[in-house]
C-alpha cells in the first residue's frame, strides 16, 4: 500500500479542489457557539482534529433524525405517493478526519441496514458518502475502543486513512471510492521518508497508554446473555432516568419510528425519526400490555443488544466503544463497569 | 468555605445514626469516569461508606422521589422504613415543591440537607484543567486534578461555579422545620457573589429573541433528558408527549423546528408553576442549549406573580391545576 | 438514486367486500395490488397495512385466494389506526406492504395431526392454515380445531366453522369461557381440552395419538393463553420442538430495521412472527 | 386561505349565541371556530400547535367570569391563559397571540369590535416561520 505524506499547510488546496469536484467536506470543529460539532467546513482551519469527538454522532449524516419517507395525495383516480429525500442524500460527501471508532460505527451501520430487505433511503447517503479516517491521538476519559477490539490507529472501513504528525499527514487511499478523489489530493502528495512507517505504532501506543482501562472481553462474547437475570442491573436501572441520550447520541444506535402526518384531507407524509429503546412508550401495545414496562428491562435491552444480540445474529459487538454513551448520561452510568458487573458475575 | 471530607463524613455519620434496615436512602458516590459522580441508592447499612460528596455533585436527587413514591403505591406493598435524600439547598427546595404539588408525603420522607459551597459541572471542569481528567481532588475552593496526558493542574472553582450558585434567592435554605441540615458550623452562609441576571427576553427585541432561540433550539434532538431529569416533570411513563394513540397528536415525533418548539412550549407550560430553577435540565442537556434562558424566566416570572419562588415553602398549593372560588388571580 | 427497490412504499388495494364479524372485529377482503401478484404467500405471514395519515400496522392474513386475486384481513378495533380502518367502505383504498415474516413451517406440517388452538381473535392468523387445509385435501392427516372465545358475542367465523365442521379428517371445538343462557355447548378456557381429564378432551392427544409422534399443535391467543397452554403441554410431557405459536410485538418497518419487535436474538417481523416452543424457551420474556 | 392567516376561536358551548357565531363566521372568513364545552376545557398546548404550525393566533369567546355553568371554569382558564402568553413571551413569540374575550349579555357588538381589534392586532406580527417548507415540492 502506498503511502504519501501531505503537508498540513497544503491541505487548504486539497479543500478547494474537493469543493470543485461538488464535494462537501464535513469535519469536527466548533460552531457559533463555540461548541465542538460535526459540520461542513470551508477551510483546514476551521476543523478542530486535536480535540476529543464531539458528542453528535457521526450516523446523523447517514442516517437524518428526521426524514420524510413519502409523500401521499389522494385524488380521484386514486393515491399518488412520492418518495422523497433530504436533498442531502444526493450531495456528495466526505467525512473527513473520523476516528476509528466512527469509521467502524458507519461500516455497522452500513451492514446492518443491508441485511435481508435493503434500506434503500440509507444506502443512497452511503453511496454519495466518502470516509476520510484519522488515527486518533486525542482519546477522551471515556474511551474504550481497545475493549471493542478496535486500535486506535485501525484504518479498516475507511477509504482514506490519514495518521497525524506535528506538521505533515500520512495519507493511504484504500477503496476504490477513496482513489477517486485522488485527485484532488495529487497536486499535494510528497514522497514519504524511510522511518515513517514508525508514525502509526508511535501513535497507537501514546493512545492506548492514555486510554483509563482495557477490560478483556473476548471471554465473555456470546455468553453475556447468561447474565440476564443477575442481580447488579438494578444497580444502575436504580439510578437511571430512561432519558434517550445514550441512545441518540450512540453511532451505532439504530431505531426509528414510523409515523404519518395528515396535512389536509387529502395531502400528506410520513416520516421516520430516531427512537430509543429506553422509552416506555417503544415497545407498548394498542392493548397496553408492555413487554418492557420497567427501567430495568428497558436498560438491559439496550446492554444486551449491543453486547449480545448483534454478536448473535452479526458475528460483532455493536459498540465501538467511543465512550459517548459515558460522556452523555445526566446520571453517571458507565458502560464500561456495566461490562465488568457482568464479566463478573459470568465468573461466578 | 467548606471542607468537603469534612461534610462527606459527617453525612455518614448521621445517616449512619438514623438508618434503620428497611430504609432507603440517596446520595452521591463517584462513577468509574473520573470527574463524573453518580447518585448512589442505599439500602444496607455498609454501603453509607461509599457516600462521597464534592463539588461535582450536580445531580438533582429529588427527581427519584416521586418515581419510588409512585412505584411504592403500585406495587401494592409500600416501603417499610423510610425514604431518606441527601439534597444541596437549592435541590431541597424541588423536594418542597413536590411535597406542595402532593407527588411525595412528607410522612415517610426525611430530607438531609448539607452545606455547599458550589457545584461545577463535570463540563466546566474539564475547561478548568484544561483536558481530559484523568483524577480530581477538591480542596478549598480549588481543584487538584491530573489530565489524560498526565499533567497536573490546579485550578481554582470559583469562577466556574453553575450560575444559580450565584443567586441567593435559589441558594438558601428553604421554608420548611422538619428536615437535617449538616454543617461545619451549623449555620448556612451564601458564598456566591450575587451576579446581575440579564434576560434576553429583556435585553432583545421580540424578533431578535426569537431569532436567537430558533438557533439555539434548532440543536436539540428531542432525546427527553431535559424533561427526564426535571423534577418538576413527574409524569414519567404518561407524559402527553408520549401518547402515540391519539390519531392527531399534540405534538409528533419529529425532530423539527416546529416540533421542537412545540415540546419545548409544553415543557414550559408544564413545568411554569412547580419549576425551581434547579439547572438540571441545562446540564443534561447533550447538546448543549442553554436552557437557562427559559428557567430563569420562569423563576422571574413565579416571583412576580405570586411573590415567592416556587419551592420555597411546603405550604404553597399547585397553582395550575387547583383554583378555588373567590381565590384571587394571581 | 440507486436501483434497490423501496420497501417502505406501500401497493394499494382496493375493498372489495366488509363484514362485521363481531362488535370488535371486521373482516375486508381486498383486492391484491398489481405489483404483488405474483408473491407466494406462506400461512402465518403478515402484511403491513396503512391507512394514509393515521399510520402503517401489522395484520396477518386469514386467506390468500390466488384465483380472484384477493386477501382477507379481519381487524379488531383496538387502536387510533385499525378504529380509522373499520371506518372504511367498500371501492376505499388501503396501503399494503408485504407479506413479511417467517410464516409456519408448512412442509414440516405435511401428513401429521395438526392441533389448531385459538383464543379469541387469535384464530385469525390461524385460518390460513385451515384454509390451507381446506385447499390442499389430505395435505394433513388430521385436523383439530380448538377454539375458545370469551363469550358467544366474541365469536368470529361462525359461518365458517360450521362448514369447517362439515369437512373429513377436521374436528372442531369450541368453547365460551364463562355459561350463558343460550350456550349448551363447552364452558371453560380453551385449554382445559388438553387435560385428560376434560370430559371433551382433544382427540388427537389422547385418542388419535396419544404418544404424540405425528401430532403438531399451532397455538395463537394472548399472552396469558400461552402460558396456560404451555403449564398444560408440560403436564401431559408435550414436546416443546413440536408446538408453534405466534408472537405479536409492536412494529413498525416490518422488515427488521426499526428496532421495535427486537425480543432477544430475535426480531419477530423477520425471525417470527411464528415461534417453536422450544424457540421461545431461549428467549428472555419480553412479549 | 393560506393557514398563517388562520385564526382560531374557542367558543364554549354554554353560551348558545347561534347569531353572533353566524356574524363572526360571516364577517372574519380567517376564523376557524372550536367549540368547547366551556372555555375551562382549553389547552393551552393545542394552542402552541396551532401556532407553531402557523396560525397567526387564538382567540377564545367564554362566559363572564363568576358566570360559568361549571362555576369556575373560566376562571381555571384565566390563569392557564396567563401562563400561556408568557409560554410564548419567553419563546419570544408575542403573548399577545393568545387573547381571551369575556361575554357580556347584550354587548354583542362590543363582542364583534373586540374581535376586530384583535385581529388588527395580531395582522401587525411576523409570521412565524417554523414548519420546513420544503415537503410540497418534491
Amino acid at each position: 500500500m502506498d503511502t504519501n505524506r501531505i503537508y498540513k499547510k497544503d491541505m487548504n488546496q486539497v479543500f478547494s479542489a474537493l469543493k470543485k469536484l461538488g464535494m462537501a467536506v464535513i469535519g469536527q470543529g466548533f460552531d457559533e457557539k463555540q461548541r465542538l460539532v460535526f459540520k461542513e467546513v470551508n477551510s483546514f482551519q476551521e476543523l478542530a482534529l486535536q480535540e476529543i469527538t464531539p458528542l453528535q454522532p457521526v450516523k446523523s449524516f447517514l442516517f437524518p433524525p428526521t426524514e420524510t419517507m413519502f409523500s401521499y395525495q389522494k385524488t380521484e383516480k386514486g393515491t399518488r405517493l412520492t418518495p422523497e429525500q433530504e436533498a442531502g442524500a444526493s450531495k456528495k460527501k466526505i467525512l473527513f478526519g473520523l476516528r476509528p471508532c466512527d469509521v467502524h460505527a458507519i461500516e455497522y451501520i452500513q451492514k446492518f441496514y443491508n441485511g435481508n430487505f435493503p434500506d434503500q433511503p440509507i444506502s443512497h447517503y452511503i453511496e454519495n458518502t466518502i470516509v476520510v479516517g484519522i488515527a486518533c491521538a486525542t482519546p477522551s476519559n471515556a474511551c474504550f475502543c481497545t475493549t471493542m477490539g478496535i486500535s486506535p490507529v485501525s484504518s479498516s472501513g475507511a477509504d482514506i486513512f490519514l495518521t497525524p504528525t506535528d506538521d505533515f499527514f500520512l495519507i493511504e487511499f484504500l477503496t476504490e471510492k477513496g482513489k477517486s478523489i485522488q485527485s484532488a489530493f495529487a497536486a499535494s502528495l510528497k514522497a514519504s521518508e524511510a522511518n515513517d512507517g514508525n508514525w502509526k505504532q508511535k501513535i497507537e501506543q501514546s493512545t492506548i497508554n492514555s486510554l483509563l482501562e482495557k477490560i478483556n472481553v473476548e471471554a465473555i462474547k456470546g455468553k453475556v446473555n447468561q447474565a440476564y437475570d443477575k442481580p447488579f442491573w438494578k444497580k444502575y436501572s436504580d439510578v437511571c432516568i430512561a432519558c434517550g441520550g445514550c441512545t441518540f447520541d450512540c453511532p451505532t444506535c439504530t431505531c426509528f419510528d414510523v409515523r404519518d402526518v395528515m396535512e389536509s384531507k387529502s395531502d400528506g407524509y410520513r416520516y421516520r425519526a430516531w427512537d430509543s429503546c429506553s422509552f416506555a412508550s417503544f415497545t407498548l401495545h394498542a392493548s397496553g400490555h408492555n413487554p418492557r414496562n420497567t427501567k430495568l428491562e428497558r436498560l438491559r435491552q439496550r446492554i444486551m443488544h449491543k453486547y449480545h444480540y448483534t454478536v448473535a445474529n452479526m458475528q460483532t459487538w455493536s459498540c465501538t466503544g467511543c465512550g459517548r454513551c459515558i460522556r452523555v448520561c445526566p446520571v453517571g452510568i458507565n458502560t464500561r463497569s456495566i461490562l465488568k458487573d457482568i464479566k463478573e458475575a459470568l465468573h461466578e | 468555605m467548606i471542607n468537603w471530607s469534612k461534610i462527606t463524613e459527617a453525612t455518614r455519620h448521621y445517616l449512619k445514626s438514623i438508618f434503620q434496615p428497611g430504609d432507603v436512602i440517596l446520595s452521591y458516590t463517584e462513577s468509574n469516569t473520573p470527574g463524573i459522580m453518580t447518585p448512589l441508592v442505599i439500602r444496607e447499612a455498609e454501603a453509607i461508606d461509599k457516600i462521597i460528596l464534592n463539588p461535582l455533585c450536580t445531580q438533582n436527587l429529588s427527581v427519584y422521589l416521586s418515581e419510588f413514591f409512585q412505584q411504592d403505591i403500585q406495587s401494592g406493598n409500600p416501603a417499610t422504613g423510610k425514604w431518606v435524600v441527601t439534597v444541596k439547598p437549592c435541590d431541597a427546595r424541588s423536594v418542597i415543591q413536590m411535597i406542595s404539588d402532593e407527588q411525595i408525603t412528607k410522612d415517610n420522607l426525611e430530607m438531609v440537607v448539607f452545606d455547599c459551597d458550589g457545584t461545577v459541572t463535570t463540563k466546566s471542569l474539564k475547561n478548568l484543567l484544561g483536558g481530559e481528567i484523568r483524577s480530581v481532588k477538591f480542596e478549598d475552593h480549588q481543584a487538584k486534578g491530573e489530565t489524560l496526558a498526565n499533567k497536573e493542574v490546579t485550578a481554582d472553582l470559583v469562577g466556574s461555579y453553575q450560575a444559580k450558585c450565584s443567586d441567593s434567592a435559589i441558594c438558601s435554605l428553604p421554608d420548611m422545620h422538619d428536615y437535617s441540615f449538616i454543617s461545619e458550623s451549623n449555620r448556612f452562609v451564601f458564598h456566591g457573589s450575587e451576579k446581575e441576571n440579564t434576560l434576553i427576553q429583556d435585553t432583545l427585541s421580540r424578533e431578535d429573541c426569537f431569532q436567537r432561540i430558533s438557533e439555539e433550539l434548532s440543536k436539540c434532538i428531542r432525546c427527553n433528558a431535559c424533561r427526564n431529569v426535571c423534577p418538576a416533570c413527574f409524569c414519567s411513563d404518561r407524559c402527553v408527549m408520549d401518547k402515540p394513540k391519539l390519531a392527531i397528536p399534540y405534538i409528533t415525533k419529529e425532530i423539527t423546528l416546529d416540533q421542537i418548539f412545540q415540546y419545548h412550549l409544553i415543557r414550559f407550560y408544564h413545568v411554569a408553576p412547580n419549576c425551581t430553577a434547579c439547572g438540571e435540565c441545562e446540564r443534561a442537556c447533550p447538546q448543549g442549549i442553554p436552557l437557562s434562558i427559559f428557567y430563569r424566566y420562569l423563576h422571574r416570572l413565579n416571583k412576580q406573580l405570586f411573590g415567592t419562588e416556587s419551592g420555597s415553602s411546603d405550604s404553597d398549593k399547585q397553582k395550575l391545576l387547583s383554583y378555588r372560588f373567590g381565590e384571587d388571580l394571581v | 438514486m440507486s436501483n434497490q427497490p423501496n420497501h417502505y412504499l406501500p401497493s394499494f388495494g382496493k375493498i372489495l367486500e366488509t363484514k362485521q364479524e363481531n362488535s370488535l372485529i371486521k373482516s375486508f377482503l381486498v383486492s391484491v395490488p398489481d405489483t404483488m401478484q405474483n408473491m407466494q404467500v406462506l400461512p402465518g405471514q403478515f402484511f403491513q397495512l396503512s391507512l394514509l395519515g393515521y399510520g402503517e400496522i401489522p395484520i396477518s392474513l386469514s386467506e390468500y385466494n390466488p384465483e380472484k386475486k384477493t386477501y382477507l384481513f379481519c381487524i379488531a378495533n383496538t387502536g387510533a389506526i385499525t378504529s380509522k380502518i373499520h371506518q372504511l367502505s367498500v371501492g376505499e383504498e388501503i396501503g399494503i406492504r408485504g407479506p413479511y415474516g417467517n410464516g409456519f413451517p408448512i412442509a414440516a406440517l405435511k401428513g401429521k395431526n395438526i392441533i389448531v388452538v385459538a383464543g379469541g381473535i387469535g384464530l385469525v392468523p390461524l385460518r390460513s392454515i385451515i384454509h390451507y387445509s381446506l385447499t390442499n385435501p389430505g395435505y394433513f392427516a388430521h385436523l383439530e380445531i380448538l377454539f375458545g372465545a370469551k363469550s358467544t358475542s366474541d365469536f368470529i367465523y361462525k359461518e365458517e366453522i360450521k362448514q369447517w365442521r362439515l369437512k373429513p379428517d377436521t374436528t372442531v371445538k369450541v368453547t365460551i369461557d364463562k355459561a350463558e343462557k343460550a350456550w349448551n355447548g363447552n364452558v371453560g378456557f380453551v385449554t382445559s381440552f388438553l387435560q385428560e381429564n376434560c370430559a371433551d378432551h382433544s382427540e388427537i392427544l389422547f385418542s388419535l395419538d396419544p404418544s404424540f409422534e405425528n401430532t403438531v399443535i399451532l397455538v395463537v391467543g394472548p399472552p396469558v393463553m400461552y402460558k396456560n397452554v404451555f403449564r398444560a403441554l408440560e403436564k401431559i410431557e408435550f414436546p416443546d420442538k413440536k408446538v408453534y405459536l405466534s408472537l405479536e410485538n409492536h412494529m413498525k418497518c416490518g422488515i427488521g430495521k426499526c428496532g421495535h419487535c427486537n425480543c432477544g436474538e430475535k426480531y419477530v417481523c423477520l425471525d417470527g412472527p411464528i415461534f417453536s416452543w422450544l424457540e421461545m424457551k431461549s428467549l428472555p420474556k419480553e412479549y | 386561505m393560506a393557514s398563517n392567516e388562520l385564526v382560531f376561536l374557542f367558543l364554549c358551548r354554554a353560551l348558545k349565541r347561534k347569531r353572533l357565531l353566524q356574524t363572526i363566521k360571516q364577517e372574519f372568513p380567517s376564523i376557524r371556530v372550536i367549540e368547547v364545552p366551556c372555555i375551562g376545557r382549553f389547552n393551552p398546548i393545542l394552542a402552541f400547535k396551532m401556532i407553531t404550525a402557523g396560525a397567526k393566533g387564538v382567540l377564545l369567546l367564554g362566559c363572564d367570569p363568576g358566570d360559568c355553568h361549571y362555576r369556575e371554569g373560566n376562571l381555571i382558564s384565566e390563569r392557564r391563559i396567563l401562563y400561556a402568553k408568557e409560554t410564548l413571551t419567553a419563546f419570544g413569540i408575542h403573548g399577545s397571540r393568545i387573547q381571551a374575550i369575556w361575554y357580556n349579555p347584550g354587548k354583542d357588538k362590543q363582542i364583534l369590535h373586540d374581535i376586530k381589534l384583535f385581529l388588527s392586532e395580531i395582522a401587525r406580527l411576523p409570521m412565524l416561520t417554523l414548519k420546513p417548507t420544503q415537503k410540497k415540492e418534491g
